[in-house]
């Protein structure tokens, strides 16, 4: 739709609808009640929520973060060639987004399994109560992000769709989730 | 070639977010001297800061908003601030309230 | 087709005067009176019916789920006769909600997708009223009949109607879900995208409400700070934006099958 | 926009009008006196409606009331056939949909309103005819639970009002915006629903108290609303018949006019 317009003009402009946008901030600021919540119960009883902190790994949220960012940056990677028409080489990204992202989900199935095998459930207690509920939540955002990957495969396999407006809103919708899981590691891994 | 050079932007805005993320586990290493669990608030800030840091850096870069309009640029700022001074808000109105 | 559909009476303009005499002539020559008809009954049932359901019966904010037996009758006897007068109005004019769904239906129908997106919608939307909330008001009212039941019934109906409330969600998520894939693949620009969004927003809530089957304390309760005030501020949000939407929708209505025309600026106010 | 131009021009010779399809809608529409047969046996066999059972029956009464051997079997067989029986309003709800759609509206919202509505009071009538049901299953039950299922069912069966008030009201007003110089239904159909709509109000506030009209028991709860509905399912049985049968004579006239031209 809007690839005449990108190629030739280096103007500033929108990426993506500016409808996702919209969504992206309501959606955070969703988040960020989820996230005052959880902060604010933690700071009143700490040694709850440190007790339950000192069972999760922290190795394995870094880990699980830089598999994230790297799915990040190949699908930005994916929304650059796609711009200068690179159509090869963007979908090749779409895929590897879709890959990384793959291998974030399998990790964090794991740690969810490896924490109910030591006994700590959803609701086991109050801090275990938060890391199911915000990483499921998260979960459950990457699961549309597949959906919204799909989406971005679709235009681009084709040359009669290949609309770059697409392709820039599905990838602001995987930042996102990205930048979402940013937050949420550093919340739950870390803090202290 | 225009994309090569975009793409090397973009290494080195995963390897710096790479780099905060590592910084993490320093912080972590750094406040279990003692063996004990305790809670500080000075890592708290500092975590939420970098966070902060970090989701503004993959608005700006990988989400392109640097070459967005200037209300995009100043709204999605806004949200950042927002953010780092809600959830701060929240921990230290729990600590007042413990 | 849609010109030729249009009826002379749709350029005159309706007559000054009385308020009433205004109201008369668009239920009679007003082409659109069958959507402002719906659109009217949409904001009417709302305004009914969330006095009746927070200030009349008071059964919203909700109460504690931790309460022991005697506070839930003491909850149920303070009640016991705002409950059926304030249930009593809201199953009066429940039948009013199949306006509202027909309407969004409609909406749907406007687009550029298949008849099965509104039907889906429209059924989803009527069976949700089951669980969602007459459920709810006959167990509430069943609790307040006989004070001298024993307090553990009498809890049994309060879990009943809360949870029932509360925890049958998967019928507004669909809903919304369906509703959200229309706005989205639709080409006759009937809603802005981000609307569509928006109903994700709604939706996802819905998934959040789920755990107030698993907990009876803390922010995911069926009164907690995230399964229910936070969820109730994003339907909110979401409500009030649906009922804009439709709104506007009415005024851009065309009757074609078209793109719906963008509203004229000048002549912003006549229909 | 099918629907649209199918209701505009549904007053005009439409040869796509008259490709609609009216196969099978007499059976659909003969089904209604046998529904009534059956449902009025089932009330008379049912020992709790004449007279109706009284709200302030205490726990043993009523636990009494399901024990009596007379009454378990009647209890059981009324409330069976009731469970086989309770849908069979639905296909001429969706005849009187159908007629919704051949009047001269521009939208098909009121169709779709009552075809939102054609399932309420059905599904909330099993919940009380399984509550019913339970009661008689095992009597021996203690009295306190007997008589909890007793008021859930009585309650429900007595407050499924909303939806037949909504689809009362949707096809009164679909008919008021049915501007055609032959409608589908007269005006006096409108007005009877009106009446009928708030003739079930009342119905709504049977929780306000065990004695009185308002009661389940009661002159306004029970006998104004169900024989609202009695007279309902009569009237617009005919009422619907007399719409039908003129709508297969006009598609015949219409094909016999097509052959000839």
């Amino acid at each position: 739709m809007t690839e005449l317009t990108d190629k030739n003009k280096r103007t500033r402009f929108v990426p993506g609808q500016p409808d996702m946008w919209a969504f992206v901030l309501f959606e955070t600021l969703v988040f960020t009640a989820y996230f005052g919540f959880y902060l604010f119960y933690r700071a009143k009883s700490p040694e709850l929520f440190l007790h339950g902190q000192a069972q999760l790994d922290l190795r394995i949220g870094v880990l699980n973060t830089l598999v994230l960012l790297l799915s990040s940056w190949s699908v930005a990677r994916c929304v650059q060639s796609a711009r200068v028409g690179a159509y090869r080489a963007a979908l090749r990204d779409g895929y590897l987004t879709a890959f990384l992202g793959l291998a974030f989900m399998v990790s964090k199935v794991l740690e969810w399994a490896r924490q109910i095998r030591m006994g700590n459930g959803f609701g086991s207690s109050d801090f275990f109560t938060y890391y199911f509920f915000l990483t499921g939540i998260h979960f459950v955002h990457l699961v549309i992000g597949f959906v919204v990957l799909g989406v971005l495969v679709y235009q681009l396999r084709s040359a009669a769709r290949r609309s770059q407006e697409l392709v820039e809103t599905c990838a602001t919708y995987w930042h996102t989730v990205d930048f979402l899981w940013v937050l949420i590691f550093a919340l739950l891994y870390v803090v202290r | 070639m225009i994309d090569i050079k975009f793409n090397k932007r973009l290494l080195v805005v995963w390897l710096v977010l790479s780099a905060l993320t590592l910084a993490y586990l320093w912080i972590d290493h750094s406040v279990d001297g003692g063996g004990s669990l305790r809670g500080s608030a000075v890592v708290t800030s500092s975590v939420i800061v970098i966070a902060s840091i970090k989701v503004r850096i993959i608005f700006r870069e990988f989400m392109e908003v640097r070459q967005a309009p200037v209300l995009l640029c100043r709204l999605t700022d806004a949200w950042v601030v927002l953010i780092a001074v809600s959830l701060l808000a929240c921990y230290f109105v729990g600590v007042a309230l413990r | 087709m849609s010109t030729v559909m249009t009826p002379p009476e749709s350029a005159a303009a309706p007559p000054s005067g009385p308020v009433h005499r205004r109201i008369a002539w668009h239920l009679r020559h007003n082409p659109k009176r069958e959507l402002w008809l719906a659109w009217w009954v949409m904001v009417a049932f709302y305004n009914l019916f969330f006095p009746m359901f927070f200030v009349v019966a008071q059964v919203q904010p909700p109460p504690q789920p931790t309460w022991d037996l005697a506070t839930q009758v003491h909850w149920f006897d303070e009640r016991h006769l705002g409950m059926p007068i304030g249930f009593g109005i809201i199953f009066a004019i429940a039948g009013m909600t199949a306006m509202n769904n027909a309407l969004i239906a409609y909406s749907m129908r406007r687009m550029s997708v298949s008849p099965a997106f509104g039907y889906s919608y429209l059924l989803i939307y009527s069976l949700s009223a089951i669980p969602g909330l007459l459920l709810l008001c006959i167990a509430l009212v069943v609790g307040t009949l006989r004070p001298e039941r024993n307090p553990e019934t009498i809890g049994w109906l309060y879990d009943f109607a809360f949870l029932s409330f509360d925890g049958t969600m998967g019928v507004f998520l669909i809903g919304s879900l369906i509703w959200m894939v229309a706005i989205l693949i639709d080409k006759n620009r009937v809603f802005p995208k981000w609307f569509g969004y928006l109903n994700l927003c709604n939706a996802l809530t819905e998934v959040v409400v789920a755990p107030c089957w698993i907990f009876q304390r803390g922010v995911l309760a069926w009164n907690g700070q995230i399964a229910w005030w936070l969820d109730m501020v994003v339907f909110g949000v979401y409500q009030v934006t649906f009922i804009v939407m439709l709104f506007q929708m009415i005024r851009r209505e065309d009757f074609g099958s078209g793109p719906l025309p963008d509203l004229p600026r000048k002549r912003a106010n006549a229909s | 926009m099918a629907d649209v131009a199918e209701n505009v021009v549904a007053g005009s010779r439409s040869p796509r009008n008259a490709l609609r399809r009216t196969d099978g809608e007499l059976i659909l529409l003969w089904t209604v006196p046998a529904a009534v047969i059956v449902w009025v046996s089932a009330f008379f066999l049912f020992p709790g409606f004449i007279p109706p059972m009284s709200p302030t029956m205490s726990a043993d009464q009523v636990a009494a009331f399901y024990r009596d051997p007379a009454h378990v079997p009647q209890i059981r067989y009324s409330m069976i056939v009731f469970n086989w029986f309770g849908a069979s309003l639905i296909p001429i709800l969706t005849l009187i949909v159908m007629q919704i759609r051949r009047m001269a509206h521009r939208t098909p919202i009121f169709s779709y309103a009552m075809l939102g509505c054609v399932a309420g009071a059905p599904t909330l009538f099993l919940v009380a005819n399984v509550c019913w049901l339970l009661a008689a299953f095992r009597p021996e039950r203690s009295p306190e639970l007997t008589q909890l299922l007793n008021d859930l069912a009585w309650i429900t069966f007595t407050i499924l009002v909303p939806f037949l008030i909504g689809q009362s009201v949707i096809l009164a007003l679909a008919i008021y915006f049915d501007d055609q110089p032959r409608p589908i239904f007269n005006r006096w159909v409108a007005h009877f629903n009106i009446l009928v709509a708030a003739a079930l109000v009342p119905a709504a506030f049977v929780g306000v108290s065990l004695t009185g009209p308002l009661a389940w028991d009661g002159v306004l709860s029970f006998w104004l609303k169900n024989v609202a509905i009695g007279v309902w399912v009569v009237v617009m049985g005919v009422v619907l018949g007399q719409a039908v049968y003129r709508e297969r004579a006009e598609i015949q006239r219409r094909g016999e006019e097509l052959d000839s031209a």
